[in-house]
Formats: structure tokens, sequence, C-alpha cells
């Protein structure tokens, strides 16, 4: 089977591949009509249907589809004239066909070489490691091979202190765990609260601090908190023997 | 033998790779023409069916090889080929390094007109081909290796055919145009007379 | 040479390790008794003097080795100390032993600002720095090697060129050491409150 006669059941053509080449190089058929897809499908579908690989064939249907891709992507794309003038038939045709000459002679090119390296079989090299008083090399054979220099520019980099960045611009907002924790301390001891009592006019770190030193005193058996719905009321209430003791203490 | 030539058959011997006569001369402490004198020496000593070994001029140096007539029984001995084959594939995309090189893979699936990219990951890591640095546009570029040149036994690049021979004939050229045109012309001359 | 002893030589040549008579006598498909007189064969083209191998009977088997006529040479061409380039991070440290020496691994890391563990363990690997003692709080002290001088190409290390061409005050009295130290602690402060 040669890729010539690959039928295609195409919208805009139905025939064998070889006549789309031809009317295509011929612009009676608009190549950008042309689904080169379904004509790899199509390709793919006879091959599976004869179960076997003609490699020559088949890399003269991909050279052909490859050079059809280019010819396409190039007429999809605008260019400016002078740069790439469009292609007249005749052209595209000796393009093509460059294309398949240039891909001949590398295939011939393999062909010698894959025969030069047949012609080597039997030609083995020694791959041993070295003897192993050959591993180490003496001082006396060495020389010199790094620049003295680059030791000076080293030191010279680390004598150099980058200048102080300017942070007069950030303002760092001290909130600290432990105010927090003595801060709902003191509202618990009054017994329960609640977060937003807690965090009255207090900034948006506060209130993220607030909540670490919640979990803090959640975590020191300290206080419960519950919150009947999302989003609404956390109710703070001081809990277990620990705080009731601290109560009766203060 | 003289001592000299008995040296650089330990040096051959010794090295990994093929070294050429300024590493000899250099590590000899002798003269350049001191060290053709005695590969002159060695190409006697292991002239064709003389020996096991055999003197080789590959990849711009001097190496020492097996005679292909120990190939079966070092098959046998080190239980590997020698090197695989190349598939198709692997033989057209080191072609097209071997000759255009440094060459991008785009170029190579350009002119193949099919992606290259698993021969040429499969001729890096068999050590043929290396990466040469990247085109102007990016792409990364590939050469062909000393390893290449060794293993296919070539002296330089220069000792392969010029590319201008695997030219198609015009008798070739003038056939692939015809089956491109005419072929199709000829059906639908078929087709508009049915 | 008769073709089983080509063949047996070409074995050996490959073979990294000995090969025993039987290991032999098993790739070339022959008795042991065949390999034994090939083996002698070669024990006469072997001859002392002759080449620059020699057939060697070792334990395990029979080796071909070079012959210590070449072993000048052979260190010439082959042991070539390893010298990677060095990283920053190792041209620093390397810097601070070489100026400051006899120096400890805690002021190098207090100089640079980061720990100097593994460019100090690859420098002393090298061969570059070693150690020289133990300073009065017990921490190991650095100084540089002989190898280090020759590497660099310096007589001795008061060939080292003068800091001052790199020096971004050279104008500034203290001692080199202690304006090292205080840039170094000035930089950890910095990252430190940052």
């Amino acid at each position: 089977m040669s890729v010539a006669s690959l039928e295609l059941d195409l919208e805009v053509f139905s025939g064998p591949f070889d006549l789309l080449l031809t009317l295509v190089l011929r612009e009676e058929v608009d190549l950008l009509e042309v689904p080169l897809a379904e004509i790899v499908v199509a390709y793919l579908d006879q091959l599976e249907s004869r179960g076997e690989l003609d490699l020559e064939v088949a890399t003269e249907f991909l050279v052909l589809i490859a050079a059809l891709l280019e010819l396409k992507s190039r007429l999809m794309l605008p260019r400016d004239d002078d740069e790439l003038p469009d292609f007249e038939p005749g052209e595209a045709a000796e393009e093509l066909l460059a294309r398949m000459l240039e891909a001949r002679r590398y295939r011939r090119a393999a062909d010698h070489l894959a025969a030069r390296l047949a012609a080597e079989e039997g030609v083995r090299y020694r791959a041993a490691p070295l003897p192993p008083e050959l591993r180490r090399a003496r001082l006396a054979d060495a020389g010199p091979v790094y620049d003295a220099r680059r030791l000076g520019a080293a030191l010279g980099g680390l004598l150099r202190v980058p200048p102080r960045p300017d942070l007069a611009h950030v303002t760092i907002p001290r909130v600290s765990t432990a105010a927090r924790v003595a801060h709902l301390r003191a509202l618990l001891r009054r017994g329960a609260t609640t977060f937003d009592e807690a965090v009255r006019g207090a900034d948006r770190v506060t209130v993220a601090v607030t909540l670490f030193a919640l979990l803090e005193l959640y975590k020191q058996g300290e206080a419960t908190w519950t919150q009947p719905e999302p989003l609404g009321e956390i109710t703070i209430a001081p809990a277990g023997r620990r705080a009731v003791a601290r109560a009766v203490a203060s | 033998m003289s001592e000299l030539a008995r040296i650089v058959e330990a040096l051959l011997f010794l090295s990994p790779d093929p070294v050429g006569v300024a590493e000899l001369a250099e590590a000899a402490a002798c003269e350049a023409d001191e060290i053709a004198a005695a590969l002159e020496e060695l190409d006697r000593a292991y002239a064709p069916g003389e020996r096991g070994l055999q003197l080789k001029r590959v990849a711009g140096g001097v190496a020492l090889a097996t005679d292909p007539v120990a190939e079966e029984a070092a098959r046998r001995l080190l239980a590997k080929p020698r090197t695989p084959p190349l598939t198709p594939a692997q033989a057209e995309t080191l072609a097209i390094v071997a000759y255009l090189q440094p060459v991008s893979r785009p170029e190579i699936t350009r002119i193949r007109g099919v992606a290259a990219d698993s021969a040429t990951a499969t001729l890096e890591e068999r050590g043929l081909v290396e990466q040469a640095g990247r085109s102007q546009f990016g792409a990364v570029l590939y050469r062909t290796t000393d390893r290449f040149l060794t293993l296919f036994g070539l002296d330089s690049l220069d000792a392969l055919p010029s590319v201008s021979e695997w030219d198609p004939s015009p008798e070739e050229e003038a056939e692939l145009r015809e089956r491109l045109l005419r072929a199709g012309e000829q059906r639908l001359g078929e087709s508009a007379s049915a």
C-alpha cells in the first residue's frame, strides 16, 4: 500500500490522498478547509485494519502531512507580504518536494551510519577503573588551577556590610499573647463574657492575638467557649477547678 | 620494542578514552615526532591478524581495541553486546546531528517530519550526542560526542562522506515529482472522464 | 600468534579483573589445556622487557597489567588531581582560613553569618585545609596546606594578594580579623531583627 492510495472521505473532498495533494497544490481545494487531523485519523484507521506498519510508507506519510501542516499554519497566520510572499502553487509543490528530498537524504546518511556501526561490531574498547596507585594524585603532579585573587575578592565581600534597610515606613504592632491572656483572665474573674466584649474597640491584629489567647486558656482548662451558630456570638465561660480555685483565691 | 613504544602501549591500555599525540608526548616527556615513531612501531606490532588487539585512530587520538576475532568469546565472557544497534529513528536523528551540528530538536523534527524527542533522549543517554548550548530562540542544540566518533571508528567528523553523496539522484527527484503531481492529475483526469 | 591466543589476549584486555582459566575456556568454547597453551604463547609474547604490558598470574586467574616502565608517564597522563571549581561558600571559607589562620569553625561561622560545616568538610577532603590543633575554648583550628599553595600557584602565604583592592573601607585602622568579625556580626544582627 502506498500513501497515495489512502482513501479519504472528508467534507470538502472525497477520494485518494494523492489527488487531494494535487488539488491543494493547484489551489483547487483550499488547504484552510481541509481538516488535516481527519486525514491522520483515516491513515491510522487504515494502518490498524491492515495490521502492519511499512516504515518507508509511514515516513513518507509523516513527511507529507508535516509539510501540509506547516503550509496550512502559514496560511492561517497573517504575515507581511515582504516577509514571506504567498506561495504560488508551483512553489508550494517545490517546497514539498524539497522537504521530501531532504528527508530522503538523511535517511540515506542514517543507513550509512548504521552500516558503519555494524562494521565496527567486535571492536571493543577497554573500560576498566584505573589501578589504585593512579587514582590518588600526587602533589608533585599538580599545577596551579585556582586564582588567588578569588580569595581576596571573597574576603572583600565579607568585609562589606549592607546598609541597614530603612524601616521607618513600617509600623510594627506589638500585641503579645501574654497580655491578651491576662486581659481575658481579668474578664473571666467576673464570670462569663463574650468574645465581642473581650475585643471591643481592638484592631484586627489584637482580635487575632486574642483568639490565640483564648485557645491557650482553653488548652489550660481555664475557659470554655460556645458558639450556637456560625458567625454567631461566642460565649466564654470560666471552667475547671483551676479557674474556680483562682476565683476563690482572688 | 623501544622503551617509548612500551610506555605508549601501557598508556593506551590504561586510558579510558583515545589519547592525542600531544597528550602522549607530554606524559612521556618527549617530542611529538618521537611519539609518531613509537606509534609506527606499535602499528607494526599490532599489524592486522597478528594480535588479539588493534591500534585504532579514532576521535582525534589513538586507542587500543579488540580485534573482532574475539567478539564471540567477549560476548560470552562479558555477557553483553558491544553497543545495541540503532533503530531507524535513532540513526536518522544521529545522521542529522552529525551533518548539521550544532542543530536544535525542532530542526531535526522539521527534517524528519516527525518528533525526535525519544530518539534524541536515547542518543544522549548512550553518550552519542550531547547538548551544546542553546539557539538564539532558546532551543537546546545538539552535537555528536567523541564517543560517537570512537564507536563508529571515525577519526573526526571529516571522515564522514560529504552530505551531497546522499542527495537523491536527478532521476529519483524526477520520479518523486512525478508521484506528487502527475499521479494526482491522472486521477483527476480519470474522475473527469468517468 | 594462534587465533586462540589472540582471543585470550583480547579477553584479558577487556576484563577489569583477573580471569580464571575455566572462565577463559568457557568463553572461548575450548578446553582448559588449550587455554594453558595459549597462555604460554602469550607469556612468550609478553616476556619481561618486551612490551608495555605484562601477563600476570594473580589470585583468581590471569590479568594484563602495565609494566612499571610506564608508571611515571601514566601518572602524568591520568593521575590528575580533582580540582572542581570552588563554590562561593567554599571560596569564602577558604579565604577566611587563608588570611586568618589558624581559625576555628565557630569563628568562620561568625564571619560568614552562616554555618560553614559542609564547606569546611569539603575543603578538608580536597586537602586544601587541615586541622591545626584546638583553640583555648576547645574548637578545632584550621590552616591551609601545601597543596593549597600549589593549587593556587603561591610560593608562600605572604604571596596572598592584599585585600586592599577589594576592601570597601581601606582607611580603617582595625586589624583584618577584628573587622571581619564585626562585619559578620552586623550582618547577623540584621538578619535576626529582620
